[in-house]
């Protein structure tokens, strides 16, 4: 439990210093200290178990069906990273404390580190390699919010998002790697991947996992050809780099190379990328530092410098270069975390941190000064510093190399030319900024110390590097076996760390290195020359512009497909259609069934000839509107005496009464609508309309026919047996649609209620005015608004249609009719007075809210639906009795009636509420163009 | 005998309906009849989980008409989530519209955001395919609706693609199911995979076509490639409510996908099993691959987010594509997931288009915005998640999905969603860094978020939130899900065995 | 006669079809209301074709399935919603675009107002 | 006038009664009650669009008219069909200006209906003012002669029944 | 003879005539010379085929099934109170977009 | 009797249609189209109903009816529409 308390504690203490802030900077800073200082303190009380070689184990199951559990260990390794992570950590938090100007909000900064710190915390003890990257993830975009703290400024946004994107598609590849592990291992809990090395390293995915998790180590820890980010994330305030850059973040994949040593390392493949990898961003980090003319980037390419050391050590599949790398990742913690102090106390007081200005500044400045050459000599791995003694390890594990050809001497020769490099630029960064003349326009001047309190932190890591570097193995020694243990187990080597070796070839590289180094940076302008002409290309710019290039593919791609034809889209549509088809349809052996075919009478040859004429007429017609829309009808009247002929009355009758409100209904839209459509297709779009048409025309008429030529079973006997006994009614098809099916007709109320209140919607405050001929003219109407043979006509057939509506509702369940057909013929009906004498006439005489009626419709419908709960049946299910008046005689009565007088008026009332909107909008149109005529003559 | 099960589809249409009839001055009433459906909704939904989640088929026969001859809703542990999530969503995208200055809703809204719960939830519930084609037509006519509300160019345009291309789907659909009924005469969807299993060689093929047509239909709704080309403009043309009740629209047809293609032509359909799969795996990588570059070129966060839709829609189906338990029930965890983080950036987006005055969502500098810090965290948080970094739900959703991954496809899917992972999140850094930080130096008068927008946003991002940190309970109920329906033999006895109350 | 409805419908769905791809709101519509009489029909038919013999239930003993037919209506139903609502739509789209062009492409014969 | 409100067109009632049983075909009691209802009740509903009343008088007049309109429909339709299917050279259109002496829309309705009905003409507009309708004659010889006898024929007893106060 | 096929020859003749003069008026509007004449043919020739099919239906009706059938009388009814209307409106917007007419026509439109 | 005389007046009917489908391709005017469409709807009652006596069934008096009925508000708006624009105003 006291695991997650070190975890947690640091997230705790984040909301504290926001909530202090206002009671002062002091304050604000020691709230924030407190969750650290608790977890720091809690460590050193797990210290001597670890110490003694034992670990701390917490098991919580969280996610066991994904295999995350909340599964924490603390052994040597996590603790010697917890430690840093905790002491480091609230030296920093000191150091901000006096470090960030008054503008900037002191708790945002401190919540912001606080978080990452428990992310890294739990990086390090987690015991569940995907527990682990949700805290390495954690990492990511904490430190994305710490770089882009000032994020007014372009470079700090671009340097997160930069951050960002390369740790977080390492952390992808490393979340890929963790999955393969689980899969090989069967288990994600780190303990048992750690003891199943030789089971991965002999699986066949063996190779992808190792690239993947290496990856996401590599990106973390800045190494080529990752390293791009580490530069630019320098635009963070400095505590942040000298905490992240130094000591933390970047240690993270260093730390995942540790602890993931036992289960990967050992192999040749682990061997020829780990380390190559880390040798060649030793090299380049040590060689591209030199010429930085920025403090924190000379800073942070000697981070990427040193970490490739480290990861090199990790690559020998050596014991001891995996000690020198522990103890490594230590020194390099230690003096790196006070050099960006530094580099941050310079800015702080100087206003640059620009080398070619910096000048001199021993004499504003000693007690930094000195400080800051003890560790520079650390990093230059001067004697008696701690940077001495792991880089002698380094040095000598090179000679150890156990492979054989060029590698064997390329690698001590390319150490020590890092390490002269190293020296170099150390050199350089104490003679430039404290030595060698005065300063040149600095922005603040004269720079002067800053408070006690910020050099502290500094201070208490330089004599870290004293002491650990004088006394190893009374200070480090014990913490670095603990950790070693807890990398190899029982294969800990022998080892000494001793800062006198005798006289032998790693001391004789060291010596090499720094007088090397000494003499180059003497003989550097050359150097600095060669290395401007070579070298000029700028990562963030080229980052930019890679992201930019690719974003810009990205959008012509995509507006490839996505180009908003949709023409195109609908080929793109039919074309699946016919792609999908015809990957059936091409490969049937027999088409034809086994059912003969219905004999052909000369009157349906003639009436389907009618059809195909009326349908290819309104093709080749339509760009006459008008005319189309008449051939359209023929069509459709003709879909009605096919349904005539194959014994369907009621379709018959609901198709010709849908069909003329249509129609009715695309008059009143190509009223507002050009009459002509223009001639816009050129041949070569023709020709694939054609081709796609056909395609799908063929496809349809062939399944069509294999169909109609196949037996099938239905199960329409049993409507038939049960209509007139369960269903109230000899017309089955009327039956299924109130009874049987009633739920679907339900639906069907609903689409029309809602497409009714979409369509109020849409027409509400429309504004349309006609459009003019193609010529330019307006067209010419009739000025008298209805003839009144058609008015007088037409209030006399009212009557008559809601008598024939009343006949076709009735007998609907015993014959061919129903509520549906008879709401649309009183709708036609109504539809021909607003014809026949205007919507202000009809709306005088009924002025019901039409899309109130609808609703009441539904309603109707449902309730009738519901009426069946209260006898203890399902939702619709329906009754009828026979009942016998006097005079009257016998009838039914039937709950299915209720529910088709839902159905009629709901479809009074939606088509109404279509037409009449729809017939209403050239009157609000008309009403504002007379308006603005009459305004226009005032 | 529980009437419970057929609340979800009756409890939105009546709402809707009374809704109608309410006079459009009466907002506030409106809005709280509303909210209080939805609630009602939400609970019902849970006591609906609860029941499948016992892992037994609750048929409620309309009509009282034995299977196949009536039309049936079918309770299971798949159907039973999806109204969790429905109504989940629809209950933050209304709370979400309860500021009184938001110019955008129109009196409608809540009736037709209803309807297409209604609609939804049916399409959810139903166990016959011509009732599933009525439930798509309400679902889409509302959405037609919803999407139309106020006018502009844009959304005109949008909206016209959108109708035509669903309505030729709608002929398609209707094509399939009658192809079907031609050759099985049946159009219940047990007695469907009964009869599609049965099929003999001359009659199988052309079942296939029916088969094949459908997954277009289903693959329009869902936004597959090459059907999604209207969901960038749709969507982003729509308000950010509407938006966000959308999100749940694509999955819809994922669901229609999952149950069709395992219940009718499954694992069990003899000549037609898996007819599907050949298709499906490849159409979802490149749905995935193609969305995220989608929302890599982005111009407009709506349209970005959209894109994020279509990643989640090949996320999807590619873990449907697997046709395993593990992948299934991965499959179903990260469509929760995405639902509601997708609607939650919808909303984000709408609050955000508030604040920044001409700019609105444009990923260019623009006056900083009244609230920058609360949206920017607000929007950092469900970036987070939708992205599929820890600690948020995406992570688990999608490190199930790459688990599950097997065969020799395994390499492309991983590659695919790492990959899309990777381009999201240069995406959102982008898109996320230039709005909320590239900033100039004058702040637009605008009001402040509604504290229930606020809430809405929040509300939605806990869920994701809840599925992380309940996610083994979760997994348990998608485990036992997905075996449920990858298994349908029982589904199928549930549903002809059912017998009618008696007495009629 | 199944080969004569076969082409009918085929016909039909080609025309329908090919007026869907027209780039005008008005065409489309004219198009997308042919496929659905091509569909209603598809869907009819495939109670199979038979002659004289209407679903009501009389002293014959040889009936149609009923079953497609009800499907029809319903489809015929809510195809007429969907074009209503199209057409209301094409309006709102001139309106909004300035013409009748379905990607809202400013052409020729009319400029935006 | 309370009568007038509850029924307000008594013979349309009595009309649509019999129409009911038309369409039904059964006179059971069950649909003569119906029928009743119906007659009563959907003339009542519709009173607002159809407020003024049509009292019809001279009922031996209505039979005449219409037996004379039924007699020309039949056989002049014959004579008429002759002439479309023989050579169309030997056609004589017209337009003919008809001064109308009836004032009453429904009048003037009924007349133009007839006019069209009878063969050979159609009432192609009625002017603004009603004054005068105009017809469309396929065949005629005299043109003062058509519009004498079409007044003659159909005006003068329409005008009878209904206008003449 | 029986009744029976009396009553089916009266049906055939009107059935004949009815569709006999349905043809000769959509003749008519196939051949005329001018949208007016054309009027003429479908305004009442096809209505009085239509009558004459109608009444054949009757008679059919009424003899082949138990009492009268008189309901079609409600369509010739109504089609006979409307095809005139129809023909007055085409007509009056024939005229109103000023449709050429022969030559020969004698008086001119308003 | 009625045997051959119902094919013959069907096919009578029939030609009537075909003739107004040409009608109303060629056109040439709008109200010709019109016309003729209405001349067909009359046409198709006509068909109907011979077709009712054919299969001696009454089930196809409500479709003719209807035809009757609709054809006459179609041809209504139609001519309107050529006459105002406007249908419903
Ligand atoms: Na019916
Ligand atoms: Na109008």
């Amino acid at each position: 439990m006291t695991l997650i308390l070190i975890i947690l504690l640091p997230l705790l203490g984040a909301c504290l210093p926001l909530a202090t802030e206002k009671f002062g900077r002091t304050l604000c800073a020691f709230s924030a200290a407190l969750g650290p200082a608790i977890s720091l303190a809690l460590l050193l009380w797990h210290l001597p178990t670890v110490l003694a070689g034992g670990s701390f184990i917490y098991d919580h199951s969280w996610l066991p069906l994904l295999g995350l559990d909340l599964s924490l260990r603390l052994d040597g390794l996590g603790m010697m990273f917890g430690l840093m992570i905790t002491g480091i950590g609230l030296l920093v938090i000191l150091y901000t404390r006096y470090y960030l100007s008054p503008r900037d909000s002191l708790g945002k900064l401190y919540a912001l580190l606080q978080i990452f710190m428990m992310a890294m915390l739990g990086i390090v003890i987690s015991n569940n390699i995907l527990l682990l990257i949700v805290f390495w993830e954690l990492t990511s975009l904490a430190s994305f919010l710490l770089i882009s703290y000032w994020s007014v400024q372009s470079d700090a946004r671009k340097g997160a998002r930069m951050a960002l994107t390369i740790t977080g598609a390492g952390g992808l590849a490393l979340l890929g790697g963790a999955l393969l592990l689980g899969k090989i291992v069967g288990s994600f809990n780190l303990t048992e991947i750690l003891a199943s090395g030789e089971l991965i390293k002999n699986h066949e995915l063996y190779p992808v996992a190792l690239i993947l998790i290496l990856i996401g180590a590599f990106t973390k820890s800045a190494q080529f050809p990752f390293h791009f980010w580490l530069p630019h994330a320098m635009h963070a305030p400095t505590p942040v780099s000298a905490y992240l850059h130094s000591a933390t973040m970047v240690k993270a994949g260093v730390f995942l190379l540790a602890r993931m040593y036992p289960a990967l390392a050992g192999t040749d493949l682990w061997f020829y990328i780990v380390s190559s990898v880390g040798l060649f961003t030793l090299v380049f980090g040590a060689y591209t530092a030199l010429f930085k003319h920025d403090l924190k980037g000379l800073l942070a390419f000697s981070t990427i410098s040193h970490l490739g050391l480290i990861t090199l050590l990790f690559g020998l599949n050596s014991q001891l270069a995996a000690i020198a790398a522990l103890f490594h990742i230590i020194n390099h913690a230690t003096f790196k975390a006070s050099l960006f102090m530094t580099a941050g106390i310079i800015d702080h007081e100087t206003g640059t941190r620009d080398m070619r200005r910096l000048n001199g500044m021993w004499q504003f400045m000693p007690l930094t000064t000195t400080l800051a050459m003890v560790a520079a000599s650390a990093m230059a791995g001067v004697p008696l510093l701690n940077g001495f003694l792991s880089k002698e390890m380094f040095f000598s594990e090179t000679l150890n190399l156990n492979t054989s050809g060029y590698l064997t001497w390329l690698v001590p020769l390319l150490a020590t030319f890092a390490g002269i490099f190293a020296v170099a630029y150390s050199y350089r960064f104490v003679y430039e900024v404290f030595f060698g003349g005065k300063p040149v326009d600095l922005p603040k001047y004269p720079p002067h110390e800053p408070p006690h309190y910020m050099i502290a932190p500094m201070a208490i890591l330089v004599v870290l590097c004293v002491v650990i570097g004088m006394f190893p193995n009374l200070t480090i020694a014990p913490f670095l076996h603990a950790a070693g243990l807890a990398v190899l187990g029982s294969d800990m080597p022998d080892y000494k760390i001793a800062i006198w070796h005798g006289f032998n070839l790693p001391l004789l590289m060291s010596c090499i290195a720094l007088a090397g180094g000494l003499l180059l940076y003497y003989q550097r302008k050359g150097l600095f020359a060669f290395y401007e002409r070579q070298y000029r290309r700028d990562e963030k710019v080229m980052f930019e512009a890679r992201i930019q290039r690719s974003e810009q593919l990205a959008q012509q791609l995509t507006e490839k497909f996505e180009n908003g034809s949709l023409q195109s889209y609908l080929v793109w549509f039919f074309g699946m259609v016919i792609v999908l088809g015809a990957s059936q349809l091409l490969f049937i052996d027999k088409l034809t069934g086994s059912v003969a075919a219905a004999p052909v009478d000369a009157v349906s040859v003639v009436m389907a000839i009618v059809m195909m004429v009326g349908a290819v007429g309104t093709v080749l017609i339509h760009h006459n509107r008008f005319a189309a829309l008449l051939l359209l009808s023929v069509v459709g009247l003709v879909v009605s005496l096919i349904f005539i002929r194959f014994s369907a009355p009621d379709l018959a009758l609901t198709q010709i009464s849908v069909e003329v409100v249509t129609v009715v209904l695309m008059m009143l839209a190509l009223y507002f609508l050009p009459q002509v459509t223009p001639n816009e297709s050129g041949p070569l779009k023709v020709s694939r309309d054609i081709v796609i048409a056909g395609s799908i025309g063929t496809g349809i008429g062939l399944l069509c026919w294999a169909i109609l030529t196949r037996p099938y079973e239905t199960i329409a006997d049993y409507y038939l047996a049960n209509a007139v006994s369960g269903g109230g009614g000899t017309n089955v098809v009327n039956v299924i649609l109130v009874d049987f099916r009633g739920f679907d007709t339900l639906g069907e109320i609903t689409v029309l209620t809602v497409a009714a209140m979409g369509i109020y919607a849409m027409l509400r405050k429309l504004r349309l005015p006609p459009p003019p001929n193609p010529d330019g003219t307006e067209h010419v109407w009739a000025k008298e608004p209805s003839p009144p043979v058609l008015m007088v006509l037409a209030r006399l057939l009212l009557p008559l249609a809601l008598m024939v509506s009343t006949y076709i509702f009735l007998r609907g369940h015993n014959l061919p009719g129903g509520g549906f057909i008879a709401g649309l013929i009183t709708s036609v009906a109504l539809i021909l007075q607003y014809v026949a004498s205007g919507n202000d006439w009809v709306q005088e005489r009924i002025n019901w809210r039409y899309r109130n009626v609808a609703a009441i419709g539904v309603l109707i419908a449902a309730a009738t639906g519901a009426g069946s709960w209260l006898f203890g049946y399902p939702f619709l299910t329906t009754a009828f009795t026979y009942v016998t008046w006097p005079i009257v005689g016998k009838f039914e009565l039937a709950t299915a009636l209720i529910f088709d007088i839902g159905v009629y008026v709901t479809v009074v009332g939606s088509t109404l509420v279509i037409l009449s909107y729809l017939g209403r909008l050239s009157h609000f149109n008309r009403h504002a163009h007379i308006k603005s005529l009459s305004s226009g003559d005032n | 005998m529980s009437h419970l099960v057929i609340a979800p589809i009756l409890l939105p249409l009546i709402t809707g309906l009374i809704l109608l009839l309410m006079p459009e001055r009466h907002r506030m009433r409106t809005h709280l009849l509303s909210m209080f459906s939805v609630f009602a909704l939400m609970v019902i939904s849970v006591l609906l989980i609860i029941k499948a989640g016992r892992g037994e088929f609750v048929v409620y026969a309309l009509g009282n008409w034995a299977p196949p001859f009536g039309i049936v809703l079918v309770l299971d542990r798949l159907s039973a989530i999806m109204m969790l999530l429905s109504s989940t969503l629809a209950f933050f995208s209304l709370l979400y519209t309860t500021d009184e200055k938001a110019p955008q809703v129109s009196p409608h809204f809540h009736s037709l955001a209803h309807f297409l719960l209604t609609g939804v939830n049916g399409a959810f519930l139903t166990g016959d395919l011509f009732n599933l084609f009525v439930f798509f037509e309400i679902l889409l006519l509302s959405s037609y609706a919803l999407l139309m509300q106020a006018g502009s160019a844009r959304r005109a345009k949008a909206g016209l693609h959108y109708v035509i291309l669903n309505v030729t789907g709608s002929a398609i659909f209707l094509i399939a199911i009658a192809t079907l009924y031609g050759l099985t005469g049946t159009l219940n969807m047990a007695d469907l995979a009964v009869k599609v299993a049965a099929a003999d060689a001359d009659t199988a093929p052309f079942i296939g076509i029916a088969a094949l047509l459908l997954f277009i239909v289903f693959g329009l709704k869902a936004a597959i490639f090459p059907l999604y080309f209207w969901l960038p403009a749709a969507y982003s043309s729509a308000h950010g409510p509407v938006a966000a009740l959308f999100a749940i629209m694509t999955k819809v047809g994922v669901y229609a996908i999952i149950r069709v293609y395992t219940l009718i032509f499954g694992n069990d359909a003899g000549e037609l099993s898996n007819i599907l799969l050949p298709w499906l795996w490849p159409l979802a990588f490149i749905t995935l691959i193609l969305g995220a570059i989608g929302a890599l070129g982005a111009r407009e966060l709506r349209v970005q987010i959209s894109w994020l839709v279509i990643v989640s829609v090949g996320t999807l189906l590619t873990g449907v594509a697997l046709n395993s338990e593990t992948a299934l029930s991965a499959t179903i965890f990260y469509l929760l997931h995405s639902t509601w983080i997708c609607a939650a950036l919808f909303l984000l987006t709408d609050l955000i288009i508030r604040q920044r005055g001409d700019a609105e969502d444009r990923i260019t500098s623009a006056p900083e915005m009244r609230q920058s810090l609360l949206l920017g965290g607000l929007f950092f948080v469900a970036a987070i998640s939708v992205i599929g970094m820890p600690p948020l739900s995406g992570f688990v959703g999608k490190a199930l999905i790459l688990q599950a991954a097997t065969g020799p496809q395994t390499p492309w899917i991983w590659a695919g969603i790492l990959l899309g992972g990777l381009a999201v999140l240069t995406a959102l850094s982008r898109s996320g860094s230039t709005i909320f930080w590239r900033m100039e130096n004058h702040v637009v008068t605008a009001p402040a978020a509604d504290i229930w927008s606020v809430i809405a946003i929040l509300g939605l991002i806990l869920f994701s939130f809840g599925l992380m940190i309940f996610g083994n309970q979760v997994i348990a109920y998608t485990n036992a899900l997905a075996e449920q329906v990858l298994h349908p033999q029982p589904y199928i006895q549930a549903v002809l065995g059912h017998i009618p109350v008696k007495g009629n | 006669m199944e080969a004569l409805i076969s082409i009918v419908i085929a016909v039909l769905t080609g025309c329908g079809i090919y007026l869907a791809l027209r780039g005008r709101t008005f065409p489309v519509i004219l198009g997308l209301t042919l496929l659905s009489y091509a569909v209603n029909l598809f869907i009819f038919v495939m109670g199979r074709l038979q002659s004289g013999v209407p679903a009501v239930i009389s002293s014959r003993d040889q009936y149609t399935d009923p079953i497609p037919q009800a499907l029809v209506l319903t489809a015929i139903v809510i195809g007429f919603a969907m074009t209503a609502f199209m057409l209301v739509l094409a309006l709102r789209a001139r309106s909004e675009l300035g013409n009748d062009h379905i990607d809202g492409k400013n052409t020729r014969e009319e400029t935006p107002r | 006038m309370g009568w007038r409100k509850l029924l307000p067109h008594p013979a349309l009632s009595v009309f649509m009664w019999g129409l009911w049983l038309l369409l039904i075909n059964d006179i059971s009691a069950g649909h003569v009650v119906l029928g009743a209802f119906l007659g009563w009740f959907i003339p009542w509903i519709t009173y607002p669009f159809w407020p003024e009343s049509t009292p019809v008088r001279k009922p031996l007049v209505v039979m005449r008219f219409l037996s004379r309109v039924v007699v020309d429909i039949l056989v002049a339709n014959y004579v008429l069909m002759l002439r479309i299917i023989g050579p169309t050279r030997n056609l004589h259109p017209a337009f003919l200006t008809l001064p109308l002496d009836v004032q009453n829309d429904f009048t003037i309705t009924i007349l133009a209906s007839t006019i069209c009905l009878a063969p050979g003409t159609v009432s192609a507009n009625l002017s603004n003012d009603r004054k005068s309708l105009l017809i469309h004659v396929l065949n005629v010889s005299d043109v003062e002669m058509a519009i004498t006898d079409i007044k003659r024929r159909y005006e003068a007893p329409l005008k009878e029944i209904f206008e003449c106060s | 003879m029986t009744d029976n096929s009396i009553v089916e020859i009266i049906t055939a003749i009107f059935l004949l005539i009815g569709g006999l003069f349905a043809l000769l008026g959509s003749i008519g509007l196939a051949r005329l010379p001018d949208f007016y004449m054309r009027l003429h043919g479908p305004a009442k020739a096809t209505t009085l085929g239509v009558g004459g099919v109608l009444i054949g239906s009757m008679i059919f009706f009424s003899t082949h099934s138990e009492g009268f059938s008189l309901h079609e009388l409600l369509i010739t009814l109504f089609l006979f109170i409307t095809a005139p209307i129809s023909a007055h409106m085409v007509a009056k917007a024939a005229l109103h977009i000023h449709l050429p007419y022969v030559k020969r026509t004698r008086g001119k439109p308003w | 009797m009625l045997v051959t005389a119902i094919p013959i007046a069907m096919f009578m009917v029939s030609l009537a249609i075909v003739l107004n489908l040409w009608r109303l391709v060629i056109g040439p005017s709008l109200p010709d189209r019109i016309i003729a469409l209405d001349t067909m709807y009359i046409n198709t009652i006509a068909l109907l109903i011979i077709y009712g006596v054919y299969q001696g069934s009454a089930l196809y008096f409500e479709a003719a009816l209807l035809i009757a009925v609709m054809g006459f508000a179609g041809t209504v708006a139609l001519s309107k529409y050529i006459l105002r624009g406007d249908i419903i105003e």
